[in-house]
């Protein structure tokens, strides 16, 4: 069980690898991982993202705790990042391991859902045409009655 | 004495990241109504609260939320993280 | 888009790494990863995966087409081991990408559930109690209900 | 002469895993009916009908499946994949 939330870029798959490696007690890994989108084409576009020190750790080991209260977890990591980042740059990842295939989804997509609408963090982006706040999505906020 | 904080664009229409601020205000909403009356610049930030979200000591909460034993509020847009 | 049926084990790891590396057009990468656990505590267990060639390849490029048809997917991988494996080893993998998380995780899962129940791989279990052949489960069926 | 398949403890039932069969059975639940008449480890396979699939030319099919131009039939358990 571990939340980091750090700067520096991650290595995906040395997290991923680690994460499931010689898990004998979950047969089902599920990861998400969240990329900087190109949504300007052709537009050199780069993102920064603000937080809340201390409340993000905070809402984040939250999160998981909710998450293991919640179904049936050997293993949880939240990784999400800080601070500037290109087109095509990792931004967060989630991942869940679990004997129930159906758990390790179930609760990847409770983290993410969570993650979206109650961890404290901004999206800004930056484009030739100026910066913009990316505005948080009613449906996101829907999302939350599932669970 | 209380610390309050703002981020995203509430922290740059106000213009700093926090401050000090010396209220006896009982709730929330009406420590918002306090900084509305100092300045242009935090009326037009506090102009749509349907817009804003607010924390309490790092916990989520309301507008109606008491103030007594708070020592730090945060004010920010929705959150868009993952 | 790849489907690739092998004995010989993957690596996690470079496989999501260069699954998601750079990707600019997909913001949601989802991956689930199949893991042997060891069923009887203690005891030294292996699993035997027996296939049918051809039949194979052919079902899981049906499921995939089917994933992409139905899903906005800007990629999607699947690779599936057969032959004899030991606790902890990764069976198999899916990966999808999409622009939205929503559909990178139903279209993961919507793989899962279809190979689970219609690519024609069966599991043996020999532990030093003997040899037995994974049972379907009803829940597996009833899984391919919901899409 | 068509091409009969079998895997998984239908094979070991059976104790080949491939055998051409001469045979002008319509369907499949002809074919079996014949296949059961043989020999007991085929009767012992094909007792139960319902933990049983079938593949037609690597598709899955049904029973009742005619045979007409079929090439490779396959008999196998439930599958579990993944």
């Amino acid at each position: 069980m571990a939340v980091r939330v750090q700067q520096e870029p991650f290595a995906l798959g040395a997290e991923v690898e680690a994460f499931a490696a010689g898990r004998q007690d979950a047969g089902a890994v599920v990861t998400f991982t969240g990329i900087v989108r190109d949504l300007v084409s052709g537009d050199l576009s780069r993102m920064v993202i603000e937080h809340y020190p201390g409340m993000t750790e905070a809402a984040l080991d939250k999160i998981e705790a909710q998450a293991r209260a919640r179904w049936d977890l050997k293993d949880c990591l939240i990784i999400h990042r800080y601070g500037e980042m290109a087109a095509g740059d990792m931004i967060m990842m989630v991942a869940t391991a679990s004997p129930h295939r159906a758990d390790a989804f179930d609760a990847a997509e409770f983290l993410m859902d969570y993650l979206k609408s109650r961890a404290p963090f901004w999206k800004k982006e930056i484009t030739a045409q100026g910066e913009t706040w990316v505005e948080s999505k009613a449906q996101d906020e829907d999302a939350l009655a599932r669970w | 004495m209380i610390d309050v904080l703002y981020f995203a664009w509430v922290r740059e229409r106000i213009g700093l990241p926090k401050e000090q601020v010396e209220t006896s205000a009982a709730t929330v909403a009406d420590l918002i109504e306090e900084l509305k009356a100092r300045e242009e610049r935090y009326a037009a930030a506090f102009a749509d609260l349907s817009a804003l979200r607010v924390a309490l000591d790092q916990d989520l909460a309301e507008f109606d939320a008491p103030l007594a034993g708070v020592r730090e509020v945060a004010f920010f847009p929705p959150m868009t993280g993952g």
